[in-house]
């Protein structure tokens, strides 16, 4: 067979994030397996090689191992997923050493605008495909108008890419709450893994608060919830980013998860299908339930459609060798994926593709066992709710 | 028979060497005076005997053991006390603290904290105070007595009389017969001559790390000590 | 002799580093910048603890600053790289002065971690600084990483030449200062203050300074540093472990104290790396394992026994009398 | 109310710091030493805690007790075997070897657990909270915490004050050179101290597990809140690290009232300010 | 004659120890003034406060006209007032000759050459063939000469002086009182702390004893060395069995 293509990809496998990359080894071997000897490039067979990664969580880690990928293992094309401490700093040393580069599980804005993205211009090497803070919002201003409340919310928004982005005065919710009438109580950005939340909790309880809406990573949540239960503060509609988007997290809550909502960008449900495996979203997640028998979360679809794309704009490259070209594939992509259509020409800004995201809630079940109903679909149509947003407790 | 004979003791600090090779020996119940000008090693041959100062390969024998070697607190147990220059009270302890440490080895005998009270009666009211709220003699019994506390066989005491009003002396010297009564074997280390020559039985005189004189206070002549303490005639200076 | 055929080697190496764009690979180019640019670093901990006995566990503060400086200066106030990295370096150096002195009420062990703490509020502080992305870091723009040299190589080349004039000031800064009439002041502090001030010397003022510059050009380091990693965040700017421990474990295994034992301890530390970086953790703890027994075994590090044993020495700093 | 509730929060979080303290002021008062590791060996409890119950499945008491032991014998054997021999004038060793130490343990648990955050789970006794007037809160775990806290700290002094052992402790302080004129063992002794300080840091390890996430870089910044207690309250000074460390603990929870990111920062800042304008701490005992 | 040094009530305590109680004192230009007392009576704490090594709890110092008790012990150096301690503090990294040349340069304003100045010193005090010798591995005697080799290389106007001559043979002995007189005739004020009675007689003008960091007496040397009672406090002999 004539030259490997190397496909370098970065992952937060450890650290507080580690809970996205659980997927990764079960989505690697899959595309593996489909691969077999290799994929056809413009009339010749050419093996893959995957060259994994792992972030440890740190953008300055995710920096050194992608300057790894591209000066040591001179990869062909980076891909990246989950936060942007991840996708960030890869995707910069990519587009600086005009490396083509994948990568999703991060809202376009902090991804864009984070790496000082110029919408006039775009960049050369680097697509990313995910929903944006616009959609989040609608998402969780839909949950919060779903159940009676007063209206006032406190935020839970962490000193870092996401909980910047999420709280930004233009592009984040305060604008849009204000406009839809909600009262926004925000005592600040904190750091992470902080070891007390008291201060949050106590002014929340002041302002009566019954809403609590943000994205913290799982360990902060744990000890916010505990914390919030330590002081009596019981909120009706709790609907935080990251933390509760895992079945994991939500077990280890026990009763206490029951009721808290979400966000959902995929789900065994989603009437997707994969274009490279043709296995529907429920195959998939049946698939690695069986191989993990671990719960199927929603990274899991986003790792399968990211080697999609990628794979995808590779058979259609004419020139493997040249990153000109196999980046002119990737920005000319419009492929069907298990998360929906992504096509990079559509997108808000250049390099940018959008993916539906829709509103979901937890239940516990007598055996302690969480599951995620889908709620409201919010004009995405073709994604069918399962269950009724209902208060907590 | 002996107490204490320790044979060509060397002591190095770093590339200097501050003894070269002491002789010298004591029977139970004597009590040797040390003197010699400053520098003279004195304190460098009672931290030798004590295990302070780690010495190389030479034979201190105590009470009929070898203890050349042994660790300063394991000579210690053995019943070899020393009452350090300086008097090094523990300042963040109170002056009874400062006595019960010395009992710490753990041998009994006649020196209890009331011993100690009868034989330092300024001690007894102070038994609360810091160390250091002490006036110098009262500092000095205190170490006096942390070192009785553990019931030595041989007490060394270095340089007692440092920094002392010759009055307060006096009180301090008043002691050592009744120590001595106890049953305890004394070195002395002095500067002050007279007091020396009042107390010991022999008196071995240091110079530059050698013994230049040794005798009993009958036979030595002042002149001799003053040669021996400085290597040099002091009336030939004074007139 | 020895001493002649070592000064040749030494001599050798820097001219092989000033051709290595001809000999080096990229991904050995990057090797190189990294191990000239730790270097500067251990030169600098060489300098502040082995000769002033300011043993500080802060150094980060001082990377961070630069590169966060370095980052302000170009994307907030335009500042053309060249003239940022300079700049950079004073306002760092500048920032030292009133920092220095709250550090230097504390003594000792005390001093180390205080530097610390106080590492830990630059950081923080930085991690309120909208302007430079708060807690998310921010990116340098393409433009300005690109505005040094339009191709991918010719980039490299310059960074390259950047990492290598900040070893050569390094090592040739405090070889300087040690022959000077100051550097005597030093090294008499380092063997002891008390006489060194009995004979004149104002050993306060000079640790002061010492600190200083060390800061500056720690902070220059960090400027370049992030320059190359193109990202910088609170996290990644002010980490003890990749700015001061490993620093300190370079000095000290070559022999403090000493120039060139941060030299022989870079080359270690790089050269374990090489053979040892796939076993991850094991390296590192391999790495403090090894530091801790120079600490047991002799405290002087290796080119510190070296000397003592054979009097070899590259860079004399000491000054014979002719007779 | 908000800040009645704020201070009283802080002075709980106290508790833990002054725990996380009591052990490095320990050691610094017996052998004027400070460990760069102290932080990690707290994780380290909190790990060992963690494998005990949830791995190995101990019942709570049996794994406590297993934990407390291990602490203090790897504490003894510690500075028997190296700590000892790096003691002295020269500052620099001590600090190396911990330092190098602090990078060992980071690493080793990385390795053994990842870098995954861990808390040991308490079912409820960290959710159940007592309620006091006017809508304040305490939480049933930071309050025991707290009252452990006094408990260790008493533990302590009365050790000090009021034993033999407590008496040649303070005697090595003040001066070494001569203890063994006493017929004390320096070596033994600076054994013994380091055991006391495992115990406590063990003890702080487990209440670590409880209280907050930990992952295997915790420990530094536990070491810093240490220090930060111990010079804040004064060296050698063990109810001024109490005092310390409800400071810190407060000026942490005001901070977060200015806001999130000011939390931590609050607490240096306070340090430094104290730093300043009393430089041997707020009620010195001994001299730096 | 013009006063060089002039200590005033000068006090110091360590704790409860009081090792210098009310000192005071002149010592005028080019004066070679010996100091002795027992051991622990405050002769090297006086040294500390006048070199500036020790601030005095009160009292005040003045040197060359200007008060200097606050003054740092670096600039008192520079001022011309140079020191020897009496355990050796060579810098035991550095060659002799470096000793001496880190003297040279920062001590009292700085000598225009100072190589020049350090091998000279070297010569006068016949440390020349040790000068390359790392001062680590000298001997206490060749330290303790080296304390007085670095002190004169700092130029000074008063040399202090702490028991230098402690375990010298008689013939080393008479060689150091020669130099410290030529030290002397160059017109250096000095003050000397010795128990070597007879060296220190063979060279100052004016004699203090100090007891309990109190001056007891303070003349001519014979005879303050005659008074009974000093010979009582020095050697504890008392007059009686003098006798
Ligand atoms: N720690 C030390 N380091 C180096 N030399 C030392 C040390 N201690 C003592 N010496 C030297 O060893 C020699 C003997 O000292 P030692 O203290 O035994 O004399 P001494 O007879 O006790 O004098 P003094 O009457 O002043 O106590 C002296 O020359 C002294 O300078
Ligand atoms: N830094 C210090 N802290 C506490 N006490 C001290 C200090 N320095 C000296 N002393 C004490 O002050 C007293 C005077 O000490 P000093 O060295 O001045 O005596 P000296 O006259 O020089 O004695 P020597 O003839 O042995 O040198 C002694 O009791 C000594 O123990
Ligand atoms: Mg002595
Ligand atoms: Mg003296």
């Amino acid at each position: 067979a004539s030259r490997p293509i190397k496909i370098g990809f970065v992952s937060p496998q450890t650290g507080p994030l580690a809970i996205f990359a659980e997927p990764d080894n079960h989505v690697l071997n899959t595309f593996r397996k489909q691969i077999g000897d290799g994929i056809m490039i413009n009339g010749s067979k050419h093996p893959v090689e995957f060259i994994v990664k792992d972030s440890q969580s740190s953008s300055n880690r995710a920096s050194t191992v992608a300057q790894e990928l591209i000066f040591e293992d001179e990869v062909d094309l980076l891909a990246a997923t989950s936060t942007p401490d991840t996708t960030n700093p890869v995707a910069d040393q990519a587009e600086l050493n005009g490396v083509p580069c994948i990568t999703n599980d991060t809202p376009w804005q902090p991804h864009f605008f984070g790496r000082q993205g110029d919408p006039a211009v775009g960049f050369d090497y680097t697509y990313h495909f995910f929903w944006g803070l616009e959609d989040i919002v609608e998402v969780f201003m839909a949950q919060w108008a779903a159940v009676s409340t007063n209206k006032v919310v406190g935020a839970m928004w962490p000193n870092d890419p996401d909980g910047n982005g999420w709280a930004h005065p233009e592009l984040g919710f305060p604008p849009v709450m204000a406009a839809n009438g909600f009262e926004l109580v925000d005592t600040g950005r904190y750091q992470n893994l902080s070891d007390d939340f008291s201060a949050q909790i106590s002014a929340f309880k002041n302002a009566g608060v019954e809403i609590v809406s943000g994205v913290m990573i799982p360990p902060d949540f744990t000890t916010f919830w505990t914390q919030a239960a330590q002081q009596g503060f019981n909120p009706k509609v709790v609907n935080v980013g990251k933390a509760s988007e895992f079945p994991q997290a939500m077990a280890a809550l026990g009763d206490r998860a029951d009721g808290l909502s979400v966000e959902v960008w995929w789900h065994r449900t989603s009437p997707f299908n994969s274009s490279f495996t043709g296995q529907t979203s429920a195959d998939i997640a049946d698939a690695f339930e069986a191989d993990t028998g671990a719960p199927s979360t929603m990274p899991l679809g986003f790792k399968h459609s990211l080697f999609e794309v990628a794979l995808d704009a590779l058979q259609r490259t004419e020139d493997p060798t040249s990153p000109e070209s196999i980046a002119k594939a990737i920005g000319e992509t419009k492929l069907d994926t298990c998360v929906g259509r992504i096509d990079f020409s559509a997108g808000p800004v250049p390099n940018i593709a959008k993916t539906p995201l829709v509103g979901g809630q937890w239940t516990i079940d007598s055996k302690g066992n969480p599951h995620l109903d889908i709620t409201l679909n919010l004009g995405h149509t073709d994604i069918a709710t399962t269950a009724e947003m209902r208060p907590i407790g | 028979m002996s107490l204490l004979s320790a044979t060509s003791v060397t002591a190095h600090y770093g590339d200097f060497q501050a003894l070269f090779g002491i002789n010298f020996a004591m029977a139970a119940g004597e009590t040797v005076a040390i003197i010699g000008s400053n520098g003279a090693g004195k304190s460098t041959f009672l931290r030798a005997l004590t295990g302070l100062r780690p010495t190389t390969g030479q034979n201190i024998q105590f009470d009929g053991a070898l203890i050349a070697g042994l660790p300063a607190d394991a000579i210690h147990k053995r019943g070899l006390a020393m009452v350090p220059e300086g008097r090094r009270l523990f300042p963040s302890l109170t002056v009874e603290e400062n006595l019960q440490i010395g009992a710490a080895g753990g041998r009994a005998g006649h020196w209890t904290l009331d011993a100690v009270y009868d034989l330092f009666p300024d001690l007894r009211d102070k038994r609360r105070n810091g160390g250091t709220e002490l006036s110098g003699g009262q500092q000095q019994m205190v170490a006096i007595g942390r070192a009785l506390m553990s019931n030595p066989k041989l007490l060394l005491c270095d340089e007692i009389s440092l920094g002392l009003s010759p009055k307060v002396i006096k009180d301090i010297y008043a002691a050592v017969p009744r120590i001595q009564a106890a049953g305890t074997s004394l070195i002395v280390v002095e500067q002050d001559v007279g007091q020396a020559l009042a107390v010991a039985d022999r008196i071995y005189c240091f110079m530059e790390g050698r013994v230049s004189l040794t005798g009993t206070p009958a036979t030595v002549t002042r002149a001799e000590i003053s040669q021996a303490y400085f290597g040099l005639n002091t009336e030939g200076t004074a007139a | 002799m020895a001493n002649r055929i070592l000064q040749a080697l030494l001599a050798l190496t820097i001219l092989a580093l000033a051709l290595a764009p001809l000999w080096a690979g990229r991904a050995d180019l990057r090797l190189l910048m990294e191990v000239l640019a730790y270097l500067a670093l251990a030169q600098m901990w060489n300098l502040l603890a082995g000769y002033t006995g300011l043993i500080s566990v802060g150094q980060q503060a001082w990377v961070g600053l630069g590169g966060y400086l370095f980052f302000a200066l170009t994307i907030l106030g335009g500042v053309p790289v060249f003239a940022a990295f300079p700049l950079a370096a004073l306002l760092t150096a500048v920032l030292a002065v009133p920092t220095g002195w709250v550090a230097f009420r504390l003594q000792g062990a005390y001093f180390a971690i205080g530097t610390w703490v106080i590492a830990e509020v630059y950081r923080l502080v930085a991690a309120q600084v909208g302007a430079l992305g708060g807690g998310s870091g921010i990116s340098l723009p393409v433009a300005v990483a690109k505005s040094i040299a339009e191709t991918r190589m010719g980039r490299e080349y310059v960074m390259y030449y950047i990492a290598f004039a900040l070893a050569v000031i390094a090592v040739a800064g405090v070889w300087l200062i040690l022959r000077s009439r100051w550097g005597l002041a030093l090294t008499a502090i380092r063997d002891s203050e008390v006489a060194a001030e009995s004979v004149g010397v104002n050993t306060m003022r000079s640790k002061f300074l010492i600190y200083v510059i060390t800061a500056g050009l720690t902070g220059l380091t960090g400027a370049f540093l992030f320059f190359q990693k193109l990202r910088i965040t609170p996290d990644a700017a002010f980490s003890v472990n990749d700015w001061t421990a490993f620093v300190i474990f370079i000095v000290v295994i070559g022999g403090i104290g000493t120039i060139e034992g941060p030299i022989i301890g870079t080359i270690l530390f790089f050269a374990l790396r090489e053979v040892a970086a796939d076993w991850g953790t094991w390296y590192l703890m391999g790495l403090g394992a090894l530091a801790i027994a120079v600490m047991l075994i002799d405290k002087r590090g290796l080119w510190g026994a070296i000397h003592a044993r054979w009097g070899l020495s590259i860079l004399p700093v000491s000054r014979n009398l002719p007779d | 109310m908000i800040w009645v509730n704020a201070i009283l929060q802080g002075v709980l979080l106290g508790g833990l710091y002054a725990l996380f303290a009591a052990g490095l002021s320990l050691m610094f008062g017996v052998m004027r030493f400070v460990n760069i590791a102290h932080g990690d060996f707290i994780v380290v409890g909190a790990y060992a805690i963690l494998t005990a119950i949830v791995t190995m499945g101990l019942p709570p008491v049996l794994g406590v007790a297993a934990v407390l032991v291990l602490m203090a014998v790897a504490g003894f054997a510690g500075q028997y075997v190296v700590l000892n021999r790096v003691l002295g004038k020269d500052i620099l060793p001590p600090i190396l070897v911990t330092f190098g130490m602090s990078i060992i343990l980071q690493n080793a648990l990385l390795e053994i657990y990842s870098a995954d955050s861990r808390k040991l789970p308490t079912g409820t006794f960290e959710t159940s909270s007592i309620d006091l007037a006017g809508g304040l809160a305490v939480g049933v775990l930071p309050l025991c915490m707290f009252l452990t806290a006094l408990a260790v700290i008493g533990g302590l002094q009365f050790v000090f004050y009021r034993t033999a052992l407590g008496r040649m402790l303070r005697a090595t302080s003040d001066d070494p050179e001569i203890v063994p004129l006493m017929g004390g063992n320096n070596n033994r002794i600076f054994a013994i101290a380091t055991a006391m300080a495992s115990l406590v840091v063990g003890i702080a390890g487990i209440w670590l597990a409880m209280k907050t996430q930990f992952d295997p870089a915790a420990g530094p910044a536990r070491l810093l809140f240490a220090f930060e207690a111990v010079i804040i309250g004064g060296l050698g000074n063990l109810w001024g690290t109490l005092a310390g460390g409800i400071i810190l603990g407060v000026a942490q929870t005001l901070g977060a009232q200015i806001g999130g990111g000011f939390q931590i920062l609050a607490g240096h800042l306070v340090f430094l300010l104290i730093l300043i304008v009393r430089p041997k701490g707020l009620f010195p005992r001994m001299k730096g | 004659m013009t006063v060089l040094l002039e200590l005033k009530g000068v006090n110091k305590s360590f704790g409860a120890l009081r090792v210098a109680q009310d000192v005071t004192f002149d010592l005028p230009e080019g004066q070679a003034l010996g100091v002795i007392g027992p051991n622990g009576a405050g002769k090297s704490t006086l040294f500390n406060l006048i070199g500036g090594a020790l601030p005095p709890s009160s009292g005040q110092i003045a040197f060359d006209g200007h008060d200097v008790t606050r003054t740092p012990a670096s600039a008192r150096c520079r001022a011309g007032v140079a020191r020897s301690f009496q355990i050796p503090h060579p810098f035991v990294g550095m060659s002799v000759f470096e000793n001496l040349l880190v003297a040279s340069s920062f001590g009292e304003s700085g000598h225009t050459d100072p190589e020049a100045a350090a091998a000279h010193i070297l010569d006068i005090t016949g440390l020349r063939h040790r000068a390359n010798r790392h001062a680590g591995s000298l001997t206490l005697l060749e330290r303790k000469r080296l304390e007085l080799s670095r002190a004169l290389a700092t130029g000074p106007k008063l040399l202090l002086l702490d028991e230098i001559a402690g375990g010298l043979t008689e013939g080393e002995c008479h060689d150091l009182v020669a130099t410290i007189k030529d030290v002397q005739s160059t017109g250096v004020s000095i003050i000397w702390i010795e128990h070597i009675v007879h060296a220190l007689m063979a060279v100052v003008d004016r004699l203090i004893v100090i007891d309990f960091g109190r001056i007891v007496a303070d003349g001519d040397p014979a005879t303050v060395m005659a008074q009974p009672e000093v010979q009582e406090i020095y050697m504890g002999i008392s007059v009686e069995d003098a006798a």
